[in-house]
C-alpha cells in the first residue's frame, strides 16, 4: 500500500504566490479531485506532484521519501496528462501512442486496446495532423492507459471530450483505482467517481 | 622631476594616450550616470507605489 | 552569514552605509592614480608615453576577468542555493564587466596602433577577450529575452557557467601561444618584471577600478531590489 | 527495445517526414558559399586562399539555421514535459536529439562540401584534412548548439539570440579547423589542429548533454 502525500506546499510562479500551505494525502486505490477557480493553482499542483517544478517550501513524498530525491524513480511510476496534447502531426496515431508506451517501459494496456477503449480504435493508421482537438485529447489520455503507471496526474482531462467519452474515461479511471492505482484529477466538471477526496485550492489567489 | 617625463612634453603618441583616457572617462562616467538615472527612476516608482498601498510596505 | 545579508532591507541598510566610503576610496585612488599615471611616472624606454595607456588597459583587463568570475560565482550560488541576492548581483555586474571589457579592447587597440603598427591582430588573447565581450552581451540579451524574469535568470546563469571555460583561456593565452601580446609581467610566480615606478600608478588605478566596481555594483543591486519589490507590489495590485 | 533505439527511431522518423528542412540547410550552405566569388571576384588563387574559411563559416551559419528547432517542436506541443517526466535519463534524450541533428545537418554538410571545394578551387592536398575537420567539428556545433537551443526555449526572438550566444563559443572550432588546412599548405601537418578539434569534441561530448538536460528542466519548470 503506497502513500503519496504533500505537506505545507508553497509555490511561487512567475513571482506570484500560487499555493500556500497546501497539503494532500492519497493512498493506493484512492483518487483526489483538485478544484478551484481559474488561476487557483490546480495545474501548478499537478506539476509539483509530477516533479516538473519544485515547491518553494514543503515536501511531496511517496511512501515517506521525498520525490525529488530520486526523480527518475518517481517518473517511472507516474503518467502526466497536461494541457498540451504532445501529439506529433507527422506521426500516425498508433506511432504517437506506441512511442510513449515503449519509452515508459510498457506494462499497461496494449496501445490498440487503449485507443479502442477511448473510442478512437478506428483511427490508428491516420496521420495525427487530421485529428480534431477532442481526438488529440483522447490520444494524449491513451498514454496514461498504456504506461502502466501507478499514479495518474490528469489536468482537465475532460476538456474537448463529449459526454460519452467522459463517461468512458471515468470508468477507465475507476478500473485503474480498483487495480490499486491512484489518480489526481483537476476538473471543473463532475466526473462521477465514487469515494474521492477533494482538495479545493484558491485561498491565496 | 625632469620635464621630459611628464605628460605635458608628450608629443609623439599624444594622439593615442589622450583618447584612451578620454574613452575610459566617458565609459565609466556614462555607466554611472545611466545607473544613477535608473536608480532614481526605480526609487521614485517604488515610493509612489508604496504611497498608494499603505500598510503593506513593511513586508520585505 | 550569507542569509543574514540576503534580507533585502538589511542589505539596503548595510550598503547605504558602505557606499560613501567606497565612493571616497574610489575618488582618492583615481586622483592619486591619475596623477602618477599622467604626470609622475617614468617614460618607458621602449614604449615611450604609450606606456601610460597600460595604466588603464591592464586594470580594465583585470576587471573584465574579475567581473566575469564574480558573475559566474554569483550565478552558481543562485542556481544551486536559489539565492535571490546572488542572482541580482550577477545581473548588476554584467554591464560593468562589459564596460571594462570594452575599455580593455579599445585601449589595447589604441596602444597597439603605435606599438605594433596595427589596431587589431587576431591572436589568442585579443580573440578570447572579444569572446568575453560577446559573452557579456549574450548574458544581458538572454536575461532580457523572457517574459518571466525567473526563467531568464536561470537560463542566463547557465550560460555564464558554460562561458566560464573562456576565462582560463584568456588568462593563459599569452603563455600557451606565441603571440604579439606580451606575457604577463605583473602577476607571475617569480615577481613582477616591470619597473617599480610603473607599479605605483598601475596598482592605484587597479584599486580605483575595484572600488568603482564595488560602489557601482552595490548601487545597481539596490536598484534591482527596488525593481523586484515594485514588481511584487504590482502583482499584488493585479490580484487584489 | 532499448530506450535509445525507441527515441532514435522516433527522431529519425520525424526528421525524414520533414526532410525539406534538411535540404533547406544544404541550400543555404551552397548559396552562401557561392555568393563569395561574386562578392570578392572570381580570381582562382584568391578563392583557393579564402575557400576553406568561407566554407567553414557557411557551414557554421547553416548549422545555426536549424539549431533552434532542436527542441522547439517538443517544447511547443508539450512533448518536452513528457520527455522530462519519462523514466529515461534526460541526458540520453539530449544525446539522441544531438545525434539526429548532426545526421540531418552536419552529415549532409560534409557530403556537400566536396562540391564546394571544387567550386572554390580549394587545393586537392587539403581536401581530406578539411573533410576531417568537418567530421570532428560539426558534432561540436550540434552539441554546443543544443545548449543554446535549450537556453533560448520560450525566449523572444529565440533564433537570433541563439546565434548570438553560440557563435562566439564556436570561434575556437573555426580557428583550428581552418588552421588545419593552412598547416598542411605550409608543410607543418595538421595533426596538432586535428587533435585539438578532437579534444574539443570529447570535452563537448562529456559536458554539454548534462548542461543541456539541466537547461531543459529549467525550461519546462
Amino acid at each position: 500500500m503506497a502513500v503519496f502525500s504533500g505537506r505545507h506546499i508553497d509555490c511561487i510562479r512567475g513571482e506570484r504566490q500560487v499555493l500556500s500551505a497546501a497539503a494532500f494525502s492519497l493512498e493506493s486505490g484512492g483518487a483526489l479531485m483538485l478544484r478551484g477557480i481559474n488561476g487557483a493553482g490546480k495545474s501548478t499542483m499537478l506539476r509539483l506532484m509530477a516533479g516538473l517544478m519544485r515547491p518553494v517550501s514543503g515536501v511531496i513524498t511517496w511512501d515517506g521519501v521525498d520525490i525529488s530525491d530520486d526523480p527518475q524513480e518517481h517518473n517511472a511510476r507516474l503518467a502526466y496528462v497536461g494541457h498540451a496534447d504532445a501529439v506529433k502531426p507527422a506521426l500516425s496515431v498508433l506511432e504517437n501512442v506506441t512511442f510513449w508506451s515503449k519509452l515508459a517501459g510498457a506494462g499497461g494496456m496494449d496501445a490498440s486496446d487503449a485507443l479502442a477503449a477511448l473510442g478512437i480504435g478506428h483511427l490508428t493508421d491516420l496521420p495525427a495532423r487530421y485529428l480534431s482537438a477532442g481526438q488529440r485529447r483522447r490520444v494524449n489520455l491513451t498514454r496514461a492507459l498504456t504506461s502502466g503507471a501507478e499514479l495518474w496526474l490528469l489536468d482537465e482531462p475532460t476538456t474537448a471530450l463529449d459526454a460519452a467519452t467522459a463517461e468512458a474515461l471515468t470508468s477507465l479511471i475507476e478500473r485503474h483505482l480498483k487495480s490499486g492505482g491512484m489518480a489526481v484529477v483537476s476538473t471543473h466538471a463532475e466526473l462521477g467517481l465514487a469515494e474521492t477526496g477533494t482538495l479545493t485550492l484558491g485561498g491565496t489567489a | 622631476m625632469e620635464n621630459s617625463n611628464t605628460i605635458m612634453s608628450m608629443t609623439e603618441h599624444a594622439g593615442y594616450v589622450w583618447p584612451s583616457y578620454g574613452i575610459a572617462a566617458l565609459v565609466l562616467i556614462g555607466l554611472v550616470v545611466l545607473s544613477l538615472r535608473a536608480f532614481r527612476k526605480s526609487r521614485d516608482e517604488l515610493e509612489r507605489l508604496e504611497a498608494q498601498m499603505p500598510g503593506k510596505s513593511d513586508e520585505a | 552569514m550569507l542569509h543574514y545579508f540576503a534580507n533585502p532591507t538589511r542589505f539596503q541598510r548595510l550598503s547605504r552605509r558602505v557606499e560613501p566610503w567606497l565612493l571616497a576610496a574610489m575618488l582618492v585612488c583615481f586622483g592619486a592614480g591619475l596623477y602618477f599615471a599622467l604626470f609622475s611616472s617614468p617614460v618607458d624606454y621602449q614604449q615611450g608615453h604609450t606606456v601610460r595607456i597600460m595604466y588603464i588597459h591592464v586594470p580594465a583587463a583585470w576587471m573584465a576577468l574579475f567581473c566575469y568570475t564574480a558573475m559566474a560565482v554569483s550565478a552558481a550560488v543562485a542556481l544551486i542555493w536559489k539565492h535571490a541576492l546572488a542572482d541580482v548581483a550577477a545581473k548588476a555586474t554584467a554591464p560593468i564587466g562589459a564596460a571594462f571589457t570594452f575599455l580593455a579592447l579599445v585601449t589595447g587597440s589604441l596602444w597597439g596602433k603605435p606599438m605594433w603598427g596595427t589596431w587589431w591582430v587576431w591572436d589568442a588573447r585579443l580573440t578570447s577577450v572579444l569572446v568575453l565581450f560577446f559573452l557579456y552581451l549574450g548574458y544581458m540579451a538572454l536575461r532580457d529575452a523572457f517574459d518571466e524574469p525567473g526563467r531568464g535568470a536561470r537560463a542566463s546563469a547557465i550560460l555564464v557557467l558554460v562561458g566560464f571555460v573562456n576565462v582560463p583561456i584568456i588568462k593563459f593565452s599569452v603563455d600557451w601561444w606565441n603571440t604579439l601580446h606580451q606575457p604577463s609581467s605583473v602577476l607571475r610566480m617569480d615577481g613582477p618584471t616591470i619597473h617599480p615606478d610603473m607599479l605605483t600608478p598601475l596598482f592605484l588605478m587597479a584599486a580605483a577600478f575595484q572600488f568603482y566596481y564595488f560602489w557601482l555594483v552595490l548601487l545597481r543591486i539596490r536598484r534591482e531590489l527596488m525593481v523586484n519589490r515594485t514588481r511584487a507590489l504590482r502583482h499584488r495590485q493585479a490580484s487584489a | 527495445m532499448s530506450a535509445f533505439s525507441v527515441l532514435f527511431r522516433r527522431e529519425m522518423r520525424l526528421a525524414m517526414r520533414q526532410s525539406a528542412d534538411s535540404f533547406m540547410v544544404i541550400g543555404f550552405f551552397v548559396i552562401a558559399v557561392v555568393l563569395f566569388p561574386f562578392g570578392v571576384g572570381p580570381e582562382p588563387n584568391m578563392l583557393a586562399r579564402i575557400g576553406p574559411g568561407v566554407i567553414w563559416v557557411a557551414a557554421l551559419l547553416a548549422a545555426m539555421l536549424s539549431m533552434d528547432r532542436m527542441f522547439m517542436g517538443d517544447y511547443e506541443d508539450g512533448s518536452l514535459e513528457l520527455l522530462v517526466l519519462s523514466p529515461v535519463a534526460l541526458e540520453l534524450v539530449v544525446c539522441v536529439k544531438v545525434l539526429t541533428h548532426w545526421l540531418t545537418t552536419g552529415l549532409p554538410l560534409i557530403l556537400t562540401a566536396p562540391l564546394l571545394f571544387v567550386m572554390m578551387n580549394v587545393p586537392g592536398e587539403i581536401w581530406l584534412v578539411l573533410l576531417l575537420t568537418l567530421v570532428l567539428g560539426t558534432p561540436v556545433l550540434s552539441l554546443l548548439g543544443s545548449v543554446g537551443a535549450a537556453l533560448t526555449l520560450g525566449a523572444r526572438r529565440g533564433g537570433v539570440l541563439l546565434s548570438l550566444l553560440v557563435l562566439p563559443l564556436l570561434i575556437p572550432v573555426l580557428i583550428f579547423a581552418v588552421g588545419a588546412g593552412d598547416a598542411v599548405l605550409f608543410g607543418n601537418g595538421a595533426k596538432a589542429n586535428l587533435m585539438l578539434l578532437g579534444g574539443m569534441l570529447l570535452g563537448a561530448l562529456a559536458l554539454t548533454p548534462w548542461v543541456t538536460a539541466h537547461a531543459l528542466r529549467e525550461a519546462v519548470a
